[in-house]
């Protein structure tokens, strides 16, 4: 009722409100702002939106201005470059990544935390946009919650990753970009599954995903079996992130290694890809050099030592 | 789609190329030979552009028969790098470049070393001890890197070379079927089946 | 590459190769460019030409205190402002071409000559050499100020500025150029016009370098004024020897030593 | 999405390398260069336009100075338009750039003067209020971008604080002793700068309005879009007062020695 | 059109973005943090004014520095304080520095698809009395760290904060150990040399320098004693102490 | 990704009290992939000059050759081994004869220059792609890590720095500004001239 005499009247606060609003194009009070608004505004319902420029094809304004690869002079840079693998054995399922992050050719960081800890059940993986994972996966960890306090059971993996999958799917086309796999057991055992921003998603065992991706596979196939030991696993893991780390000048810095198990996932360790390089995690070097140190191809006859002995 | 690798071993280099010569979606024909035997210990494979890869590798192969017809002696592998390297930049500076990767594979007799080149259609040499050229390098680099061992016998270089061809035929989309395989040493260049 | 020294004048081998890279999607890399606020002035006996000294290749200084005021003719300087390498070398090849000139006509080479040659040079180049230059100096016929555009064509003015900071350069001249200034007074403009250009422009800084050219004289002033000297750093970052983990190192002695054993004693030379 | 290797996670193109000579994986040549400096070049562009505004601080207030030009491109179309402007009575706004975005501009500002003064709660804007207000309104309509183009000086003094800001229309702003639009920036301001900083509490009026007076003339001399015609605004603790237009005395004597371009002597 | 050449004929050409050059840093000790930033504006090769400030005051435990486009930079800021005042009105209290971190990465990627050209650097204490350093980039991917710089001369800081603050490649004579955090005089030290550093070599960045010193309530103000100018801003005598130094720099 | 970019690879020079250094990494690459850890880029010209080539990696090698070249003709020329400063100029005009097709190289030229009194002082230059010289006292980088070199370098840099201390400086610069470049590391190695010395140490760098 007074909203309906408020919207016509050309007086009071409200009006005044308005009419900023109208002039300063403040859209500011849109839902993609989850969480408490200072006390103020609601938890976020349903799907967030967003504002978009005002330009007859967004996705291409936003290619222009941020996609650094295409075209080196766009200043925007929106950090990129990954090596993330994920694998489900006997013992559950192993999560490695790497930790670097790349603006253009710049090393924008090398602790970037690629593993996002949903919840203590879930992993999910971070590759693409740094952003985009992290704020969706963040937001599926609410979505999830929210299905345990309304359905008292934890989300399975599937239908968490389902639920990321929607979600991401309805964008796009407009310039999201995110590769992820979500990671974790429920009452089907351990699982991991893919999710990225064209909409796919996978069921599999064994997922490497990133600018690394095919170096991890190259070590990863030769080694991965279903009945690994938890060691065997765990040092798999480390190695195949170890070798995107050195072959690929976007993947490196640490490793982060999680093993997911029937309790939940658990940290195993932060490993320097260097340090790996050289020392390795038990002091042999994953290095190439380091570990055919003094070793050469050549092939010498063997010396005619003897010979003027016998004659 | 070409894929070649090269791997050095214990006084040998195992040089491996695909087979399939491919027209657009087509496979025209399975079992060309990428690989050529420029002396009595070199080999080569050539991949990239259809023609240039033909044209440029017997161009290098008549060349280097020549030097060998005139000075009895074949080039020693560093010294046939250096100058199929140089022919290749220098064709880059002409109107119509050659687009070919090369592997260069040899054994040097007089200091019983094997030797191996990764020299790309730029004209970039580098000496490695193996090499990949095509997609298969984003898997088989990485592979190499942890299984590969200088000082292998042919078995176990050859079983090598087996993880990075499975390795590329799960993981490479379009894979080729078959490779051909050759391997240079001591007792000169030899076609090995594979 | 079949003799040492190809033939004269610029070498295209390299062009077919780039243009084929570029159109596989690499751009080519930028050359060194000199931002640059370069000026001259004319004033009672002869004339001021005066530069900044930064050089940069896109927003990183490349060099902090480089020479922008070439040598032409003992007589004639010239300025140069644009591609760096440009600059330098065609003002280079000007200056043994007006010695060469000189050489053979017998007199001291004058100002229109060098800036003829230039010009006919880059305008014959059509402005693919990128150089922009304020030419200056005192011959038999008074003295002369010329600038001088990428593509050839030129002006003559008592004060010129050239270069990104040209503007600033020129407002400075513009609101305090008078005709026969003494040697200070020009010396003073040139040095507020170059500085103009330091603080105002951000691709000319560091120190002002002028040159002061009379009939008689011709008196280089190398880093005229520095006022951009970097402050004393708040601590040193000298490192602990060993800091650095090395794995391998290779010392070659470059003095050869050597053993002499005397076999036989030599016979006293006779020097009688 | 992009699932290449190098080029991992990036947007689709829908290129690939056929022939696989595969490091320079093919990418369409994005036809323009720099996204940055492609920024000039905008169809939405401004018709009528004013050149170069300067202001300074003063020891007592600010000084705007505006030539009273209005072009039609490279045509001299109107010769005595205002480009300073007071809003209430403490601040004076000076516009380049589109001269009818400028006056909608103005009908904006004299309806919240209005407004605010239909308050009648003795408040009055002032001049940071304005500023704030205009870099809202030119920040919104880039946002939505539409934008108003125009650079503008909001000069003002209020409860004995003295206030100069720029803003663009891309709602870029910024506060200085010496601000100068278009190519004033260029020209001008360096000899703002070296008149001005440092000297704003002691400079009289009568050294302020020579300053810019010397600015103008160098102005009028180098700018091809200027006038020898210019209005000062003054804003001090008596307000806002605009002079009428004023000519610039100008010198073309040493022009008279000079011959040709090249090898011409007299 | 396979290849999108004329799917778009009334592509508008406005660009809404420009660069605004400069460079910010932030270091975080044991229980202070460091936020510094240059205060020139420039566009293009022009310096549009010598005093524009980059780093904002937020609360007295938390400091904001912004890069990038100065419009967007200053308008984010202008909201983030406002969500701020809101905060404070509802809670009675001031937002804890990891709330506003998370604040600011909902804020930043509200806007993916028409990015703040901003790149944030958040430092503060922490609740726990540490300090912090949580560094952005446009769209709102965040993380802590203990520092990081910003901004055009990015490429030539963060290196040698690299060695100098983590000590990278620094290996230490045996027997030796190394302090785990820096003290403030150093980091002080370390943030100017970073800045005329930077200033001699990055064309945009210069004009003069704003460090703003975090303190940990309880702390007392060592290092800063011998500080020339050090002025405190801080609102609340009984929590976290804000400082600001202000340092020229060169102008050219 | 420039063509400048694409092989990767980065060159820093030093001056020293009585000795400059000259420090390259070792990473050959094809953009984002590595090849090889063992790609030299810094030649030795004669017994005090040292020239490193960053750059597109087939020019790296062509140009080196064609260095060789020119410098052996000089010393058959001239009879004497040519000087820092000659070379400097030879691979100046060398780079410009093709400014308008350039070779992708930007040269960085560390040398000890013998003076007339027969003793040796630090001589550094470097030039970009058309072979603009530029001769600084303090010190000169090119390649791909050249803005963090520039960054880190101003910071660690002090003058009359001996020639183990010079190491140090030149070392950490380098190793620290490679570690923040995508496409320079791999390992890096350092050469030391002083005035009857040559010290050539391979640094334990990063290798991802």
């Amino acid at each position: 009722m007074n909203s309906f005499v408020s919207r016509f009247a050309s007086t009071g606060h409200d009006v005044e409100l308005r009419k900023a609003r109208e002039a300063f194009g403040d859209e500011d009070e849109s839902l993609e702002m989850w969480g408490s608004q200072a006390g103020f505004g609601p938890l976020s319902k349903g799907v967030p939106s967003f504002s978009v420029p005002a330009v007859p094809d967004p996705s291409a304004f936003l290619r222009l201005h941020t996609d650094d690869h295409a075209d080196p002079s766009c200043r925007i840079k929106i950090k990129h470059g990954t090596t993330t693998l994920a694998f489900r054995f006997r013992g559950g399922v192993i999560v490695a990544v790497d930790s670097r992050a790349t603006a253009g050719s710049y090393i924008a960081s090398g602790t970037v935390k690629k593993v996002i800890e949903i919840n203590p059940y879930l992993l999910g993986t971070m590759a693409g946009g740094a952003a985009d994972c992290q704020y969706w996966e963040t937001y599926l960890g609410i979505q999830c919650r929210l299905h345990e306090l309304r359905n008292r059971e934890r989300i399975s993996v599937s239908a968490a990753s389902k639920y990321l999958s929607n979600l991401v799917y309805s964008y796009k086309g407009m310039g999201l970009s995110m590769g992820t796999m979500i990671c974790g057991w429920d009452k089907t055992g351990p699982a991991v599954f893919y999710v990225d921003s064209d909409g796919t998603r996978l069921k599999g065992d064994v997922f490497s995903v990133g600018s690394g991706s095919t170096f991890a596979y190259g070590v990863l196939d030769q080694g991965y079996h279903w009945d690994l030991t938890d060691e065997e696993a765990q040092e798999l893991g480390r190695r195949s992130i170890y070798a995107a780390g050195h072959r690929d000048a976007y993947s490196g810095n640490t490793i982060n290694l999680y093993h997911v198990k029937e309790d939940g996932w658990k940290f195993i360790g932060n490993y320097d890809v260097s340090e790996m390089h050289y020392e390795g995690p038990a002091g042999v070097g994953y290095g190439y050099e380091i570990r055919t140190a003094g070793k050469s191809s050549a092939n010498p006859p063997p010396e005619p030592e003897s010979q003027t002995a016998q004659t | 789609m070409d894929i070649s690798f090269a791997l050095t071993g214990k006084g040998y280099v195992i040089v491996a190329a695909d087979t399939t010569a491919a027209h657009s979606i087509i496979k025209v024909k399975l079992d060309e030979d990428k690989i050529k035997t420029l002396s009595p210990h070199l080999l080569m494979a050539y991949t990239g552009e259809p023609g240039d890869t033909v044209q440029f590798a017997e161009y290098i192969e008549r060349n280097i028969r020549l030097y060998q017809i005139r000075n009895i002696y074949a080039l020693r592998p560093p010294s046939a790098a250096s100058w199929i390297r140089r022919s290749l930049a220098d064709s880059l500076r002409s109107r119509k470049p050659y687009s070919v990767n090369l592997l260069l594979g040899g054994y040097d007799t007089s200091t019983h070393t094997p030797h191996l080149y990764w020299i790309d259609y730029l004209g970039t040499l580098a000496s490695v001890p193996f090499a990949a050229h095509g997609y298969g390098s984003y898997f088989a680099l990485s592979l190499l890197d942890r299984y590969h061992d200088p000082e292998a016998s042919l078995e176990e270089g050859l079983a090598t070379l087996r993880r990075c061809i499975d390795e590329v035929s799960k993981r490479l989309i379009v894979s080729p079927g078959k490779y051909k395989v050759k391997v240079v040493d001591k007792d000169g260049v030899r076609e090995l089946d594979f | 590459m079949n003799s040492v020294y190809s033939g004269p004048g610029f070498d295209f081998a390299n062009t077919a190769r780039n243009s084929f890279l570029e159109s596989r999607g690499l751009p080519l890399p930028k050359a060194t460019s000199t931002g640059t606020t370069i000026v001259g002035c004319l004033f009672k006996d002869g004339i001021v030409l005066g530069a900044d000294t930064r050089a940069t290749t896109g927003p990183i200084v490349a060099d902090k205190n480089c020479e922008k005021i070439h040598f032409i003719a003992d007589n004639i300087r010239c300025c140069g402002a644009g591609t760096a390498a440009d600059t330098e070398f065609s003002t280079a090849l000007i200056a043994s071409n007006i010695e060469m000139h000189a050489l053979s006509t017998g007199r001291k080479p004058r100002v229109v000559t060098a800036m003829t040659m230039l010009k006919q040079m880059l305008f014959r180049y059509q402005g693919n050499i990128g150089a922009a230059l304020v030419l200056g100096g005192v011959d038999a016929d008074g003295p002369h100020l010329f600038t001088i555009h990428p593509h050839g064509s030129t002006d003559k003015l008592p004060y010129v500025t050239m270069g990104s900071g040209s503007l600033a350069a020129m407002a400075v001249f513009e609101s305090g150029w008078k005709q026969n200034m003494t040697r200070e007074e020009a010396l003073d403009l040139v040095t507020a016009a170059v500085s103009a250009g330091i603080f105002n422009d951000l691709g000319s800084g560091s120190n002002v370098d002028a040159c002061v050219i009379t009939a008689s004289h011709t008196e280089m002033l190398r880093n005229f004024v520095k006022p951009n000297e970097r402050v004393q750093k708040e601590r040193s970052y000298k490192f602990a020897r060993g800091t650095t983990a090395w794995k391998k190192e290779d010392i070659r002695d470059l003095i050869i030593t050597e053993d002499i054993t005397v076999i036989r004693e030599g016979e006293a030379m006779d020097i009688s | 999405m992009d699932h290449f290797p190098t080029s991992w996670g990036r947007p689709r193109t829908e290129a690939y390398d056929a022939y696989n000579t595969f490091p320079l994986h093919q990418r369409p040549n994005p036809g323009h260069k720099d996204a940055f400096a492609e920024g000039v070049q905008r169809t939405q562009q401004p018709i009528v336009t004013g050149t170069s505004v300067l202001g300074i601080l003063y020891k007592d207030g600010i000084m705007l100075v505006a030539d009273t030009l209005a072009s039609y491109g490279s045509l001299a179309r109107f010769k005595s338009i205002q480009r300073l402007h007071p809003v209430g009575s403490s601040t004076v706004i000076g516009a380049s750039g589109d001269m009818s975005d400028f006056q909608y501009l103005q009908t904006l500002l004299e309806e919240l003067i209005i407004e605010e003064f239909a308050e009648a709660d003795k408040h009055e804007l002032g001049p940071a209020e304005i500023h704030e207000y205009l870099s809202r309104i030119m920040y919104g309509r880039r946002s939505k971008m539409n934008p108003l183009w125009n650079s503008l000086l909001v000069a003002g003094k209020k409860d004995g604080k003295r206030f100069l800001a720029y803003v663009d229309l891309l709602g870029t702003t910024y506060s200085a002793s010496t601000i100068a639009t278009g190519y004033g920036a260029y020209i001008a301001l360096p000899l703002l700068r070296t008149a001005v900083e440092g000297k704003e509490d002691t400079l009289t009026e009568e050294e302020a309005r020579k300053i810019l007076e010397d600015a103008m003339r160098v102005l009028f001399y180098r700018d091809a879009r200027s006038l020898d015609k210019y209005q000062i605004a003054i804003v001090n603790d008596e307000g806002v007062t605009i002079s009428e237009p004023k000519k610039i005395e100008t010198e073309w004597g040493f022009a008279e020695g000079i011959r040709g371009y090249g090898a011409q002597i007299q | 059109m396979p290849d999108g050449s004329y799917a778009h004929p009334q592509q508008r050409q406005f660009n809404p973005y420009t660069e605004n050059g400069g460079t910010i840093l932030a270091i975080a000790g044991a229980d202070f943090t460091v936020i510094a930033g240059d205060t020139r504006q420039s566009e293009g090769y022009s310096i549009q004014t010598r005093y524009a400030p980059k780093v904002f005051r937020l609360t007295d435990r938390a400091v904001l520095a912004v890069n990038g486009f100065a419009a967007d930079g200053n308008m984010f800021v202008k909201k983030v304080k406002q969500r701020l005042e809101w905060y404070r009105h509802a809670h009675a209290k001031d937002m804890p520095l990891r709330a506003i971190a998370r604040l600011i990465q909902t804020m930043l990627y509200a806007q993916r698809f028409f990015p703040y050209y901003v790149y944030n650097i958040l430092g503060g204490i922490e609740e726990d009395g540490s300090g912090a350093v949580y560094s952005f980039d446009p769209v709102g991917s965040y993380e802590r760290e203990a520092c990081r710089a910003a901004g055009a001369a990015q490429s030539l800081v963060q290196p040698f904060l690299d060695n100098q603050i983590y000590f990278k490649n620094q290996q230490l004579p045996p027997g030796q150990t190394r302090p785990l955090h820096l003290s403030l005089s150093d980091v002080l030290s370390i943030v100017i040399d970073s800045f005329t550093s930077a200033t001699e070599r990055h064309i945009e960045v210069g004009d003069g320098l704003e460090i703003y010193v975090v303190l940990a309530k309880g702390r007392g103000p060592q290092g800063l004693e011998a500080v020339r100018g050090a002025q405190e801003l801080t609102t609340n005598a009984e929590g976290d102490r804000v400082f600001i130094v202000r340092r020229e720099l060169k102008k050219d | 990704m420039s063509i400048m970019e694409y092989n990767g690879g980065s060159v820093i020079a030093m001056v020293g009290k009585n000795c400059v250094a000259i420090a390259s990494d070792l990473r050959l690459g094809v953009q984002s992939l590595g090849i090889a850890s063992n790609f030299q880029k810094i030649f030795p010209v004669t017994d005090r000059i040292f020239v490193g080539l960053p750059g597109l990696a087939t020019d790296v090698t062509t140009l080196h050759e064609q260095f060789r070249y020119r410098v052996n003709m000089y010393t058959i020329k001239e009879e004497r081994e040519i000087e820092p400063e000659t070379f400097a100029a030879l691979v100046s005009s060398t780079l410009y004869e093709r400014r308008f097709g350039p070779y992708f190289i930007e040269p960085v030229i560390a040398g000890m220059q013998r003076t007339p009194s027969g003793s040796y002082k630090p001589f550094i230059a470097a030039t970009d792609l058309i072979g603009c010289l530029n001769f600084a006292k303090d010190f000169v980088v090119a390649g791909t890590a050249s803005d963090k070199l520039f960054g880190v370098a101003e910071g660690l840099w002090e003058e009359d720095l001996g020639p183990e201390d010079l190491f140090e400086t030149i070392s950490q610069t380098m190793l620290n500004a490679v570690d923040r470049d995508t496409n320079s590391g791999w390992g890096v190695v350092v050469h030391l001239l002083t005035k009857d010395k040559v010290i050539t140490r391979t640094l334990k760098g990063r290798m991802d």
